[in-house]
């Protein structure tokens, strides 16, 4: 650790982990989900419940002149439809997390007056079956008058461009300047600067397996109302809804066992579920929707779309690189559902993996006619590592140093950590250069660069790839302050309860909202090592329930940080369990605390294991014969315990736009080796591998697989996988057809390893992960940068399809612009 | 938006075309797999066509205008409609001349925009779904009242 | 026979084992049928196009997606779902075992579509290739693993079975 | 997604299923429904009564000739095409076409005839048929007629299968000692093609026919007669297919989609061509494509 600098209080780590934490157990999900028995949203169902089908615009940008429902209604089995105009008199405007001029948008549930994206919904009907719905929603008329449509996120700015919301007066949502160091002196001292025209982060989803959906239940009787959804975030949901139809916090009931699947994508359907509230209302019916894959597609949300003009990258001779001065436009398409948020997440990872002193960000947030962006998979963050890497990259070329040497030289060095980026975010640990080590091992970099020369003038080209990345994790939700300083935000956290039952049973309960990331697993086996009982004997319960479970408003799964604020919390109330048992223990034990140790679920004096009472001696003394217990001792135990894991952080700062961001910092380095058709342009993977750092890892296996499945989004999103529109707004890859999910040809086994820091800021040394940081992206343009001619273009685009790659192999022939230059003192 | 073109000839002598093609109530009858027309006036008119495919028909709810005419030799005509919740919007110029072999020249030109799911869906197939519609229409319009 | 949804037609259909005779609308698919008729919600739906592999069940033997496939055409035919995997309740049988050991399932969606596809290929190809295990998969698309877990555990399941 | 009001008819028969398909203007032939019912799911089109011919024995076998040349159900699908020991030595292209076609599933269920009348451009038995030689028979009330594939082919979704009538078997001729070869280059390793080429090239040096056809580059498969000419009375050279293949894509104009610019399609089309010639003349080099 670097001189006396302490960033955050100390933490304690928790020593009692290690028996079953850091093992890789078999999952406790596994069995009901391998046997067709989970419980996913669309599997649940209520007496009288109806069908919705949305009616939804086929105009990215109209107003909507009338909506007759009559025909639709006047069907049998028909019980009720919601329309815009309804819509505009039931629900008040969202609440907008952004400043003006975003800040004035007014969003509703469904399209109230105009349509800003194809696929918005316009309508919904409600019927008897889903068929019935469906058939009925073909009889709503909607006439519509279309408007000019914008669909590019930078020349969305222009005057003459439609504009989307007249309340806002232009398309710009949000614009900030970020700066830190000082570029302009970096960028006038440096002995060469590199300069890139465009670089383009492209529009895709994880799109999960499950879609959306949900049931929903207003009671008329108790007010109360029941949202059986898979939402991956539903305190964050209800803060939305909440104030938009009038009911509290406290009338609303949220739950989900088992969700297919979220990826951040879920986070944002808190529309559609304010639309079914108000139908179950009016209909007086519980009502249930399952989203199509098309409207999926087309209408639930897509990553951020970014676009960054006019790099500048001041470089030393020695290859030193100072930093970087850079335009960004993100496209947060029709409107601002979890937006503006993005403007600031990427900055927590402002110089990606290196020691960049000067980086200035002018970032711009606008506003097209296309689907509304949501958190994705490495959220706002692999954008921006994205241009990073390919900035280390196009320095590598242009200026002629060994890309691998280049990213040696300029890391952060492992005695550096903590690391104190320029906008005062901490980098808990890390060897950067010891995993870059690790991954060209595991490509076997020499033999690669040999088949390389040897693929000369055989139609194929051969390029090796680097992709360096953070999964910053656990983050500060104070800044949001950055963005507006007006926001009550800040801090982050999670609850859990973990409880003695009645007969001795141990029972977990969390404010998370899982979908395969394992957490009754994981929860299971701390709370095991701190109990000292076996994982097995520990019942997490399944899922979220709003009512039944635990919850604080920052509850859900997201953002890298489960491992960090999650099992901080199960620690915590675990311990505080803990604490209790022995407590009771002692006293019925005749013992001091002390003389107490907790083992295969009995609680036994350490000096004579002999001497032991069970659990279920414990749990039942307290609960149904505590007159036998001291009265003080009865009155201070509940053995039914609840903890809220806080990370130590302060509110950053809105006129610097400096603070602690997030709290641990996991890295990923990806190394890969591709073939390029030089007739065809198509790419082939011939070996990719991962190197991984989380800090310490409380199940290895469900890590890996993480890093596996972040692996699989990022490679199909890089070859594949990319919303395209048309200059009319028309989304062109409405299903699965046209959107080529990856499938198992398609995504490479993945050579893995792993090595260890773990982080001094947490209470169990892990680090969140998870999201992955989008490693392939950056991998795949590098290599196919790195198999391309002299002369070519620079690789400028997040999506490389075999047209792309086939146009930039043919640049270097037409001696065109490369968009690039490099200017040297 | 695809754009298309295409070209044919048709037996029917070229003004006994231009009559069909010029007549709201008779271009409107030549529609493929047509079911119902209503003739505004003389430049309007709306139909319901059923094209058909192997695959089945495409109900297609449809309001016409003719642009613009040149008697005997040009015609320009918009449509737009409904193809349940999609939209369809087309234009279309058709130019006529006499057949070196006898008969009708047709020549035209245009672009179709389907809007919503079916845009995507139908994406590689509309521009020669279109096509064959024109042609369809034109062999009916040269038998009609033949 | 015709309902408000068009016509409807008798078939009797076995599923795991068991025989069905019922009515069914001519356009409703056989995976709406399979989970809301009968109640059996393992089998899943991911996709409106045949691309997803999520409704894969087993019927006269071979892998089929339900979602392509209308209910009164399963007429006459055996089909096997997830449901009638693995002994009782909580039996796991070779390949879920398999599946368990090696993390090949993460939030689960996709799983019984995958489980059943490695059941038809390990009975066909006892002893597959990598390259033949993920040519078989492709009908079948998971989000979370990137395949590489449940290409080892079919794998693992194999030389279990073996 | 939810199919809108239809009716189903199995019939037990040809004949029958010729019967209700000559029954009602909107009735469709439906077979494996592997394309039909995707369509009917997102109401792209209407059918009024769905015919099942699925399990009628009389349209599914694969009878090898003695003179090598194959006659195959149209209700046979690509798993029964793909397992065929016979098929696999009179036309191996054939069945492994059928191998690699989509998936296990779509393959236990999906049919050659179902294929050859969705005439889609992308499809992937259109240009092969083409190619082939193959006669396409069609059945209905008056009885069955041959087409030649190359005549078969009319539009997008758009057949010589007339109303009420249904396409029954595809007849292939011997091989002979003829080469073929099947180039398609794809949406990664196993979606849309953006470009397909079958060659078919008789024995004899020099060459004394050829058969070059496209796939992808315009509603119908396409010959690309430039190319045959080139071939024809040349060497069976490597060089000769390449100089060929590269003629092939003269005077196209393909449309383009979300996944490729006409352009580009166009150039992919004569790489596809040439591959396919060097594959029918022996000359055959590895394909580009991840797990092929």
């Amino acid at each position: 650790m670097s001189g006396e600098t302490t960033y955050y209080p100390a933490v304690e780590q928790n020593e009692r982990l290690g028996a079953y934490s850091g093992q890789s157990i078999p999952r406790v999900e596994d069995k009901r989900l391998l046997k067709g028995q989970g419980a996913f949203v669309d599997d649940l169902w209520m007496h009288r419940q109806g069908h919705v089908h949305f009616v939804r615009s086929p105009y990215a940008h109209a107003r909507i002149v009338s909506i007759d429902v009559a025909r639709a209604e006047a069907q049998p089995g028909v019980y009720a439809t919601l329309t815009g105009e309804e819509v505009g008199v039931l629900q008040q405007p969202y609440f907008q997390m952004g400043p003006e001029p975003g800040g004035l948008m007014k969003d509703y549930c469904m399209a109230v007056g105009k349509a800003r994206y194809m696929g918005e919904p316009v309508a919904a009907v409600l019927a008897e079956s889903a068929e019935l719905a469906r058939d009925a929603a073909a009889l709503v008329e909607v006439v519509y008058e279309p408007l000019g449509v914008t669909v590019d996120g930078v020349a969305t700015i222009e005057a003459d461009a439609p504009v989307l919301h007249e309340e806002i007066g232009s398309n710009v949502a949000w614009q900030g300047v970020y700066d830190y160091g000082d570029v302009d002196w970096a960028l006038e001292n440096a002995d060469h600067v590199v300069r890139i025209d465009r670089l383009h982060f492209h529009r895709f989803s994880s799109t999960p397996l499950e879609t959306t959906g949900a049931l929903v239940n207003w009671d008329p009787g108790t007010g109360v109302v029941e949202f059986r959804t898979n939402n991956q975030m539903p305190m964050f949901a209800a803060m939305f809804i909440g104030p938009a139809i009038g009911i509290g916090v406290d009338h609303m009931q949220f739950s989900s066992q088992d969700i297919g699947g979220g990826f951040g994508i879920k986070i944002t359907s808190y529309t559609y579920l304010t639309a079914l509230a108000l139908l179950s209302r009016k209909a007086g019916r519980p009502v249930k929707w399952s989203e199509s894959r098309w409207e999926h597609l087309a209408a639930s949300a897509h990553g951020n779309e970014r676009t960054f003009l006019d790099v500048e990258v001041p470089v030393m001779s020695d290859g030193t690189i100072l930093g970087f001065k850079v335009r960004a436009f993100d496209d947060a398409g029709a409107y601002l559902r979890y937006e503006p948020l993005g403007a600031v997440i990427w900055s927590q990872v402002v110089p990606g993996n290196y020691r960049f002193k000067h980086v200035r960000v002018d970032y711009t947030e606008t506003l097209t006619n296309k689907c509304p962006v949501g958190p994705n998979r490495g959220y706002s963050r692999l954008q921006h590592l994205w241009l990073i890497e390919r900035i280390v990259d196009i320095v590598a070329k242009e200026l002629g140093f060994d890309p691998v040497e280049l990213r040696k030289l300029n890391y952060i060095q492992p005695e550096e950590f903590p690391y104190e980026t320029p906008n005062g975010c901490i980098y808990d640990s890390g060897d950067y250069p010891a995993m870059l080590e690790r991954v060209l091992e595991l490509i076997d970099y020499r033999g690669a660069r040999e088949r390389q020369r040897a693929a000369a003038g055989t139609g194929r080209r051969i390029g090796i790839g680097i992709g360096s990345t953070l999964d910053s994790g656990t983050n500060n939700f104070g800044q949001s302050r950055i963005i507006n300083s007006a926001l009550p935000f800040s801090g982050n956290g999670e609850a859990a309860v973990v409880r003695l039952d009645l007969y001795g049973e141990v029972t977990v309960t969390i404010g998370t909202t899982p979908q395969g990331q394992g957490h009754e697993t994981t929860a299971a086996q701390v709370t095991a090592d701190i109990l000292g009982m076996s994982p097995d004997q520990v019942h997490v319960v399944a899922g979220y329930n709003k009512a039944a479970n635990t919850y604080v408003g920052f509850s859900g799964t997201y953002a890298s940080q489960f491992a960090v604020t999650g099992l901080g919390a199960v620690m915590g109330a675990a311990e505080k369990l803990r604490g209790e048992i022995v407590k009771v223990g002692a006293c019925m034990l005749g013992a001091e605390e002390s003389d107490i140790e907790l083992a295969g679920g009995f609680v036994r004096l350490a000096a004579n294991p002999e001497a032991a009472i069970p659990f279920i001696g414990i749990a039942a003394t307290v609960f149904a014969n505590v007159a036998e217990l001291p009265g003080e001792l009865a009155d201070s135990v509940t053995l039914n315990c609840r903890h809220v894991y806080r990370p130590p952080f302060t509110v950053p700062d809105h006129e610097t736009k400096r603070g602690k961001l997030t709290l641990t910092y996991a890295s990923q380095i990806h190394a890969a080796v591709i073939e390029i058709d030089e007739e065809t342009g198509q790419v082939k993977i011939l070996d990719y591998a991962a190197v991984d750092e989380c800090g310490r890892k409380i199940n290895p296996k469900i890590v890996e697989g993480q890093v596996h499945g972040a692996t699989g989004h990022g490679i199909g999103a890089a070859l594949y996988e990319t919303f395209e529109y048309d200059a009319d707004g028309q989304l062109r890859n409405a299903t699965f057809m046209d959107y080529h999910v990856a499938t198992a040809l398609d995504v490479p086994d993945i050579r893995y390893d792993d090595i260890e820091c773990p982080s001094p800021f947490t209470p169990n040394g892990a680090k969140g992960m998870g999201e992955g940081g989008g490693a392939p992206l950056s991998t795949i343009c590098s290599a196919i940068e790195d198999a391309l001619p002299d002369g070519a273009h620079v690789v400028f685009d997040t999506h490389n399809s075999s047209e792309r790659v086939y146009d930039l192999l043919r640049s270097a022939a037409a001696q065109g612009p490369r968009g690039v230059e490099v200017v040297s003192r | 938006m695809s754009a298309v073109s295409g070209s044919s000839t048709v037996a029917a002598e070229r003004e006994r075309l231009w009559e069909v093609l010029s007549d709201p109530a008779r271009l409107g009858a030549a529609l493929p797999g047509v079911n119902d027309v209503s003739v505004d006036d003389s430049a309007h008119f709306s139909a319901v066509a059923c094209p058909a495919t192997a695959l089945g028909e495409t109900r297609l709810q449809m309001e016409f205008e003719i642009l613009e005419e040149r008697r005997g030799e040009y015609v320009r005509i918009a449509g737009s409609g409904l193809a349940g919740e999609n939209r369809i919007e087309l234009n279309v110029e058709l130019s006529l001349e006499d057949a070196a072999g006898g008969g009708t020249a047709a020549r035209w030109r245009g672009d179709v925009t389907l809007r919503g799911v079916l845009g995507s869906l139908l994406q590689r197939g509309i521009g020669s779904i279109f096509n064959e519609q024109v042609e369809a229409v034109l062999a009916a319009g040269a038998s009609d009242g033949s | 026979m015709a309902g408000e949804g068009g016509a409807v037609h008798a078939i009797e259909v076995t599923v795991n084992g068991q025989t069905h005779s019922t009515a069914v609308e001519a356009r409703r698919l056989l995976v709406h049928f399979i989970r809301e008729t009968l109640g059996l919600r393992g089998t899943h739906i991911g996709c409106d196009s045949g691309n997803c592999g999520a409704c894969s069940v087993i019927c006269d033997g071979r892998l089929i997606k339900s979602c392509m496939m209308l209910a009164v055409a399963a007429d006459g035919c055996e089909i096997e779902t997830i449901e009638s995997i693995g002994e009782g309740a909580d039996g796991l049988d070779p390949i879920q075992e398999a599946f368990r050991e090696h993390h090949g399932v993460q939030c689960g969606y996709c799983t019984p579509g995958i489980v059943l596809n490695a059941k038809t290929l390990l009975a066909e190809n006892p002893d597959p290739s990598e390259a033949e295990i993920r040519r078989a998969l492709v009908g079948n698309i998971c989000r979370c693993t990137g395949y590489v877990n449940i290409v080892r555990s079919i794998q693992a399941a194999a030389e279990a079975l073996r | 997604m939810l199919l809108a009001a239809t009716d189903y008819v199995r019939p037990a028969s040809l004949q029958e299923a010729i019967d209700e398909l000559g029954s009602r203007r909107g009735a469709r032939v439906l077979a494996g429904g592997q394309s039909l019912i995707n369509v009917l799911k997102h109401r792209a089109a209407a059918v009024e009564l769905l015919v099942d011919v699925s399990r009628l024995q009389e349209l599914r076998f694969i009878d090898v000739r003695a003179d090598g040349s194959a006659r195959i159900g149209a209700a046979t699908t690509y798993g029964e095409l793909e397992r065929s020991p016979e098929l696999r030595a009179s036309h191996a292209i054939v069945a492994d076409v059928a191998a690699g076609t989509v998936d296990r599933q779509v393959r236990a269920r999906g049919t050659i005839g179902g294929n050859a009348c969705f005439a889609d451009p992308a499809s992937n038995y259109p240009p092969l048929l083409v190619a082939l030689g193959a006669e396409m028979e069609v059945a209905g009330r008056d009885g069955t007629r041959s087409v030649a594939a190359e005549d078969f082919f009319l539009g997008l979704w758009r057949t010589a299968v007339g109303p009420g009538e249904v396409l029954t078997a595809i007849t292939l001729p011997a091989l002979g000692g003829a080469g073929v070869g099947y180039r398609s280059l794809q949406i990664a390793a196993d979606s849309w093609a953006l470009a397909r080429a079958a060659a078919w090239v008789a024995p004899g040096d020099p060459v004394t026919a050829a058969r070059v056809v496209l796939g992808c580059v315009a509603a119908t498969p396409v010959r690309a007669s430039a190319a045959e000419s080139k071939l024809v009375g040349g060497p069976r050279t490597a060089e000769a297919a390449t100089a060929a293949g590269a003629l092939s894509s003269e005077g196209l104009d393909p449309p383009s989609d979300v996944h490729a610019t006409g352009g580009y399609r166009r150039a992919m089309a004569a790489v596809m061509a040439a591959r396919a010639l060097r594959d029918a003349l022996g000359f055959g080099e590895e394909v580009v494509s991840n797990g092929r």
